[in-house]
């Protein structure tokens, strides 16, 4: 029955052993059709990541147009396009924006996208559960921004310090918005972490073993479990916060003794882990980008996937130095500030195995390259900044300066977005069938990067001239406007750059259809992972049989081989090695209604805990619906092949995989996904009292 | 590497014990649940030392002057009892549905949800008595940091007797045989953290700070 | 090398833009800036000195990645779009022993540089203030350089206590009356270190005086772990409040004036004085506080009464209103509880929250029309809170719905509040780029 | 190249070896034994003032860990499962402990010293917000 998809383990032909139960529901599940109302029911990891990418997109789009807000206003001294109420909400929701609703889900849709293909798998652990994140992320984000329309955004920054983010001080439903709004989109990363983890760990195909995965898969491995364990965090920060605002418990309430330094502490305890949740994909897609344009295999692989893991570990003692000026002691800020250097040498170790990579290759500097290659550069600035905020002293003056700001734009932006521009490129081909303008492409690597440092270049300097974080505005005297001015400027060259890349994904289409050009193939890169194995645009079963993995970078070993001098040879094409997709008997998940039903009810829930309780009733009743339903949703279509194989004979006949044959009740679900939505709704409303 | 022999029929014999065929040997299901358990493990650590870092904060101008004055002990050492006994009517059910005895596996698990309430109704008792004695959620940041955190708990237990209730009456037609052994199993790991997680509570919020 | 020409040109703007941002980082010196010799701390200055030597490290480092990105791209990029089918490298898999040199080594240079970290921050956090004479009401007392800094939404107060107060135990609502209060600028004797205890009375602000020290954090219910500042020559130091604290942030800034050891009592004898009144004015006052209800006379007068009338439930001025003026008062009426003490307003230099000059840095005179600005609709220079929390308090000064008589009638009272600053602080600071002459203030 | 294949392999080695599972009769013992810990904890309540203060500390905590790792390890199976459920589980579990003991250190909590003594801190602010309700009303 259908709690818990069946895992989708691609079998050569013996697959489907498991047995079939009666079902325990009689309501069907939809058909997939070609219309759009499929994209809504879906529960391909494929369709569900191009709609992580395509909503991250439009999130850009608007946090985008906040940082110019933001640069006008400062562009010149005493800026008056914005008021300051406007201004600090305009902040706070670029940065809220650009962390959590654009690199977080693009990030994600990178690895739902690809790392069941990476694997050789056909989809996720739990393909409805994976349905569900991509809704609840995608409802915590609208219901993040529909503050803009219901009185205004949250306005304590980002990071939202108690007690400046309790009801005296912020008197609005900005900060409630946000509190809910990120604990909404916390669910959706916890439960597509249990979800990616579980893919990854139980999946793989025979021969795959963890240290053949790609370096791509590997990083998005390490990004979940950060994910596994910071999300709660950050999720406890928020209910207290929650429960502070609207019924006056007292866990930032200074008046009657809190300690708002307990903000603070959780915030980064789930913060810092957090960065590297942003940048260990990007790191990932340019490990696959570097050695495929380099032509040669990544250089250490497990130096790479060790500082990988390294980095994730060590994210876990460092955060404290956020909190350097804080007040925390001497003794604590001594030790942090020890602690974070170290995290310079894991990272240090990726860069210098990229270049190490690079050195000696043949390098083709296709777009995705040369964002690759940005990557490696940009990524560098920040880093090294880095090192000198680690230096508590040097921090004591550079904390809350323009300088940090730079910093982690030049991490965030230079590392993490740039990396995620070059995994658009590189597959793109294999998401949609086309490829994307290099000419074109150039132009938009171009002004990204040149924009980009025009205008966080100069934040380093603005910084170390005293130049404030989050002002709204800055006088004449203080020598800030020339560089000022300068980051405004080039922060139209990145908008202009960005409007580039979505002409180039119009125009590329456009001229791929126009001129009837060929399907760039299954590997139009000469890569070496597998998701290049199979057509482009990838088939929606993936793969037509499973793949016997021998080595890392299996699909490069199969393209070619060595001869008696060592020299590569080619022993096969592309065209040979990979599968046509011309499988059309693989039994996939049917498409569910529920996924999308559930998450639905959490931003009605959310509405009514700001606004009205009785609201809560219909969202609750949602929920609820959502879950009956696909507790007792049919397991499968009704029409598909039901019956119960159990003969291990027939490979040359891949058979259907039976989705969700296997037995689970409400209660697995109801852990995984509910647990923290009912803690919310119930406890909330519990004391209320 | 790149001469690496294939051993192309290497998974031959995959299917010998007859379940799910993954990496680990453990269904994906299970591997989910403890996951969600290690993660739920950073939830209660944040509640617990929220609480522990406003254990000494209670004043606020009224009479009360500590949780030794209102804590029950033998009453919550009851209630403790009650859940950790709990926890042995639910391995008991397991160990009945692993042997393909449905109506000893339902009664326990029943068992279970009924020990369960009256833990839950320990704990609402429990609430009403400190709310009379004057010790509201908002009264200061000792009762707010409490009350959140044995509700957290309370709301988790709650769950889990969904979940029971939920396993024993949607099997009904279905049965819950041995072929339900997974999902039983996993409504007790379910329960069994809960309760471990009442055991931490009970020694550092209960008996401890009294000393 | 196998860029196109756009990319050729694009290389050649990226490097006009570097060296125009090098060349543009050594022309200008701001105020604020937390860079160069001009540093008037000797803590700044350790800070700075250490932070270039890592700055030359970073360099170096970054020098290397991009030299081996720009050599490999020169050395090992290919011609044409596409790759010849056998054109392959040698496939080089890694190397363990290099693995674990560029491991080792940064890890190594790293320890260093904790040390020296550790040095650093060890005598950043050190205190050694070693008491001083100060006279207090005519009589002499050891003084441990200690001010209570205390933030509020958006402005400074500063607190001296000559008693023997233990300000870093006490919770700032709980600390006795201090012998001094002034806002938004506090006035240090140079060459002395003074420790400051650092906290706020509402939300989280950051005490940041960059040309003599880091910042430290106020913190609301928290004293600050002793932090310290000291000014090894005279001169007014600019700061900013840097740790976002809501609506009017970038408006919370603050000075510090560095004065000689002699300027300096004489300024504490001075602020240890109530305004100075003419004898009528003062039978006035004296009138009022006894209950009577006396007419004014002239402008003074008047502006007694409407101080007393208007501003004396938040604003202390010692000698005019204080018997309308209480701790208790104020907490019922302002979020923050605390309003700047007004006793020696134009002693100052700079107001509503660090903004705006008292004294007109080029001319000298009394900035009337800053103020009036100010008393007529304070929101209008410094953002505020409009509506009233739940409990019914303030945030932020009102707009008091003066009438331009009364504006002027108090205008003229502050600024005989006095005693005005000397001529070289008044011209200090004004905010610009500083030359020779007024970067040195009194010297 | 250091790959292994050892996760690759846990499947076959350790795949569901349910013998080794307990019988009712020792679940029923292991609970009385569960039952029996907590009366001592009980006990050590009880009679805490005759006791050391860290002894009682300690012994409490120690009972904890006790009666944590008995229903870990036997009722939530840990001990006859796949370790790799174990290592998961310790990873959030040793995380948790760690990073919230580092954050409880910071704010300089002791979890020694006796909780409800007066510290004296608020005192004065309660007193000082008495002084503000007098006077409002």
């Amino acid at each position: 029955m259908a709690i818990i998809d069946r895992p989708l383990a691609i079998g050569a032909g013996d697959e489907a052993a498991a047995t079939a139960d009666r079902p325990l529901g009689d309501l069907t599940r939809p058909k997939n059709s070609e219309s759009w109302r499929d994209w809504l029911i879906t529960v391909d990891h494929k369709k569900i990541g191009i709609m992580y990418g395509v909503a991250a997109m439009f999130f850009f789009v608007i946090g985008g147009a906040e940082a110019l807000l933001i640069r006008l206003q400062l562009a010149t001294p005493n800026g008056t396009l914005l008021s300051p109420e406007v201004y600090n909400q305009v902040f706070t929701m670029h940065g809220v924006t650009m962390i959590f609703l654009v690199i977080m889900p693009l990030a994600a849709a990178f690895a739902n996208y690809l790392l069941p293909l990476q694997i050789g798998a056909r989809d996720v652990a739990f393909p409805r559960l994976n349905a569900l994140s991509f809704w609840v992320f995608l409802f915590g984000g609208l219901f993040l921004n529909s503050s803009w329309l219901l009185g205004g955004g949250a306005d304590g920054g980002w990071f939202n310090y108690s007690p400046n983010s309790s009801v005296t001080f912020s008197p609005s439903h900005g900060i409630d918005f946000y509190a809910l709004g990120l604990q909404i989109t916390g669910i959706a990363s916890l439960v597509s972490a249990i979800n990616l983890i579980t893919t990854v760990l139980n999946m793989r195909p025979k021969g795959m073993s963890l240290f053949r995965m790609p370096i791509f898969t590997w990083m998005n491995l390490v990004v979940q479990f950060l994910l596994l364990f910071a999300v709660p965090v950050i999720s406890v920060a928020l209910f207290e916060l929650t429960f502070d605002r609207l019924f006056d418990a007292n866990f930032f309430n200074t008046e009657k003794g809190a300690d708002p330094l307990l903000w603070q502490h959780l915030f980064w305890i789930f913060g810092h882990p957090e960065v590297y949740i942003l940048i260990l994909p990007s790191f990932g897609i340019i490990s696959e980008v570097i050695p495929t344009f380099s032509r040669k295999p990544i250089f250490g692989y497990s130096f790479m996937v060790f500082s990988g893991i390294a980095i994730g570990f060590m994210g876990w003692g460092v955060w404290a130095h956020h909190m350097f000026v804080s007040g925390i002691g001497p003794i604590s800020v001594a030790a942090f500030s020890f602690s974070t250097m170290f995290i310079a040498v894991p990272t240090g170790v990726k860069i210098l195995n990229w270049l190490a990579t690079i050195w000696g290759g043949r390098l083709r500097f296709t777009t995705a390259m040369l964002f690759a290659v940005g990557v490696v550069s940009m990524f560098t600035i920040g880093g090294l900044s880095g090192v000198t905020h680690s230096i508590a002293p040097a921090d004591t003056q550079q904390t809350d300066t323009y300088y940090i700001v730079a910093h982690f734009h030049y991490v965030i932006f230079g590392g993490a977005l740039l990396g995620i521009f070059s995994g658009f490129y590189f597959w793109w081909p294999k998401m949609f069938g086309y490829m994307l303008n290099e000419r074109i492409g150039k132009w938009n690597f171009w002004l990204q990067i040149v924009g980009f440092n025009v205008t966080f270049g100069p934040m380093h300097i603005l910084g170390l001239q005293g130049m404030s974080r989050r002002i709204d505005t800055y006088d004449e005297d203080f020598g800030f406007e020339f560089w000022n001015l300068v980051a405004t400027i080039g922060s139209f060259i990145i908008a202009a750059g960005i409007a580039i890349f979505f002409y180039n994904v119009a125009y590329s289409r456009k001229e791929w259809k126009k001129a009837g050009m060929p399907n760039p193939g299954p590997d139009p890169w000469d890569a070496r992972s597998l998701e290049w194995m199979t057509a482009s645009p990838t088939p929606e079963h993936n793969f037509d049989e499973e793949i016997i993995v021998e080595s890392q970078d299996e699909f490069w070993h199969r393209k070619y081989g060595y001869d008696e001098n060592n020299n590569v040879v080619r022993i096969a094409t592309a065209e040979e090695v990979a599968q046509d997709g011309s499988n059309h008997n693989v039994h996939l998940p049917s498409p569910s209604y529920f996924p999308i039903v559930l998450a639905l009810g959490l931003p009605i829930v959310s509405y009514g805990l700001i606004y009205s309780l009785w609201l809560c009733i219909p969202g609750a009743a949602l929920i609820i619906y959502g879950f009956v339903g696909w507790i007792f949703e049919h397991p499968d279509d009704p029409n598909a092949a039901h019956d119960h194989h159990d003969d291990h004979g027939d490979s040359d006949d891949p058979e259907a995989v039976e989705a969700g044959a296997e037995d689970v009740d409400v209660d697995e679900v109801v852990a995984e996904a509910e647990e923290e939505l009912v803690a919310a709704g119930a406890e909330m409303e519990s004391d209320n009292g | 590497m790149a001469s690496a022999t294939a051993v192309v029929d290497e998974h031959a014999g995959h299917d010998d014990h007859g379940h799910a065929e993954t990496n680990t040997g453990i269904s994906n299901n299970k591997l989910a649940m403890w996951l969600f358990l290690s993660s739920d493990c950073l939830l209660f650590g944040a509640l617990i030392s929220s609480f522990l870092l406003y254990r000494t904060n209670i004043s606020d101008g009224t009479e009360f002057e500590g949780p030794g004055e209102v804590f029950d002990i033998p009453f919550t050492s009851l209630s403790s009892f009650i859940l950790l006994m709990s926890s042995l009517t639910m391995v008991l059910a397991l160990s009945a549905v692993n042997r393909d005895d449905e109506r000893s596996g339902r009664i326990w698990m029943l068992c279970t949800a009924f020990l369960g309430m009256l833990f839950i109704g320990g704990q609402v008792f429990e609430f009403t008595e400190f709310a009379g004695k004057g010790l509201g959620y908002t009264t200061n940041t000792w009762t707010s940091a409490f009350y959140t955190l044995t509700g957290f708990h309370g709301v988790h237990v709650s769950v889990g007797i969904l979940m029971l209730l939920g396993t024993v009456f949607g099997t009904r037609n279905s049965g819950m045989g041995k072929e339900k052994s997974e999902t039983v199993e996993l409504v007790g790991l379910y329960w069994h953290f809960v309760d471990i997680v009442w055991v931490i509570i009970f020694t550092v919020i209960y008996l401890i700070p009294i000393g | 090398m196998t860029s196109t020409p756009s990319t050729r040109k694009a290389l050649r703007l990226l490097a006009v833009v570097a060296a125009s941002l090098v060349l543009a980082a050594c022309t200008q010196d701001p105020e604020l800036t937390t860079l160069g010799d001009d540093l008037a701390g000797p803590e700044a200055r350790q800070i700075d000195n250490f932070l270039q030597w890592i700055l030359w490290i970073c360099y170096a480092v970054f020098a290397g990645v991009l030299g081996v990105t720009i050599y490999a791209w020169k050395n090992f990029g290919i011609d044409g779009d596409d790759y010849e089918e056998d054109d392959w490298p040698e496939q080089i898999h890694g190397n363990d022993k290099l693995e674990y040199a560029w491991t080792a080594l940064p890890a190594i240079l790293l320890f260093a540089i904790g040390l020296f970290t550790l040095t650093v921050h060890n005598s950043l956090n050190s205190e050694d203030t070693n008491p001083i004479n100060v006279v207090v009401n005519g009589e002499s007392v050891s003084w441990e350089p200690q001010v209570v800094v205390v933030g509020q939404q958006w402005w400074w107060e500063y607190q001296y206590h000559f008693g023997d107060v233990d300000v870093d135990q006490e919770r700032v609502q709980t600390l006795p009356t201090p012998d001094i209060t002034t806002a938004t600028q506090m006035v240090i004797p140079v060459g002395q270190e003074i420790e400051l205890e650092i906290t706020s009375r509402d939300v989280i602000h950051s005490h940041w005086i960059p040309s003599l020290n880091g910042k430290r954090d106020a913190v609301p219910g928290r004293q600050s772990a002793p932090w310290k500042i000291e000014a090894d020559r005279p001169g007014v130091y600019f700061g900013q409040c840097t740790e976002f604290c809501g609506l009017s942030h970038s408006r919370m800034r603050m000075q510090v004036v560095a004065l000689e050891k002699p300027e300096f009592d004489a300024w504490i004898e001075a602020q240890m004085q109530g305004v100075p009144l003419d004898a009528d004015t003062a039978a006035y006052v004296d009138a009022l506080v006894a209950g009577d209800t006396a007419a004014p006379e002239n402008s003074q007068q008047r502006a007694i009464a409407t101080f007393r009338g208007k501003c004396a439930s938040c604003h202390l001025m010692e000698g005019v209103a204080d018997d309308l003026w209480s701790e208790e008062s104020v907490a019922q009426k302002l979020v923050a509880g605390a309003a700047p003490n007004l006793t020696h307003f134009s002693s100052r230099t700079t107001f509503a929250g660090g903004i705006r000059n008292v004294w007109d840095p080029k001319t000298g005179e009394f900035n009337q029309n800053d103020l009036a600005q100010w008393l007529r609709d304070p929101a209008s220079i410094k953002a505020n809170f409009t509506e009233l929390d739940e409990r019914g308090r303030l945030r932020g000064m009102p707009n008091l719905e003066l009438t331009t008589q009364e504006v002027d009638d108090l205008i003229g009272l502050l600024e005989i509040t006095g005693p005005k600053p000397s001529p070289e602080v008044i011209e200090a600071t004004g905010v610009e780029a500083p030359t020779e002459e007024n970067a040195q203030g009194e010297s | 190249m250091t790959a292994t294949d050892n996760i690759q392999d846990h499947g076959h080695d350790h795949a569901h070896d349910d013998h080794g599972h307990p019988s009712d009769r020792s679940y029923v013992m292991i609970a009385l034994l569960l039952g029996f810990l907590t009366a001592i904890e009980i006990v050590m309540f009880i009679f805490e003032d005759d006791l050391p203060g860290a002894f009682n500390k300690i012994g409490l905590i120690a009972l904890m860990i006790v009666k944590f790792i008995i229903v870990g390890g036997y009722f939530m199976h840990l001990k006859f499962d796949d370790n790799i459920l174990t290592k998961l589980f310790l990873a959030g579990l040793v995380l948790a402990v760690g990073v919230y003991w580092i954050m409880l250190s910071a704010f300089e909590f002791s979890f020694w010293n006796d909780g409800y003594e007066d510290t004296g801190f608020w005192d004065g602010q309660v007193e000082f917000e008495q002084r503000i309700e007098d006077q409002s009303s």
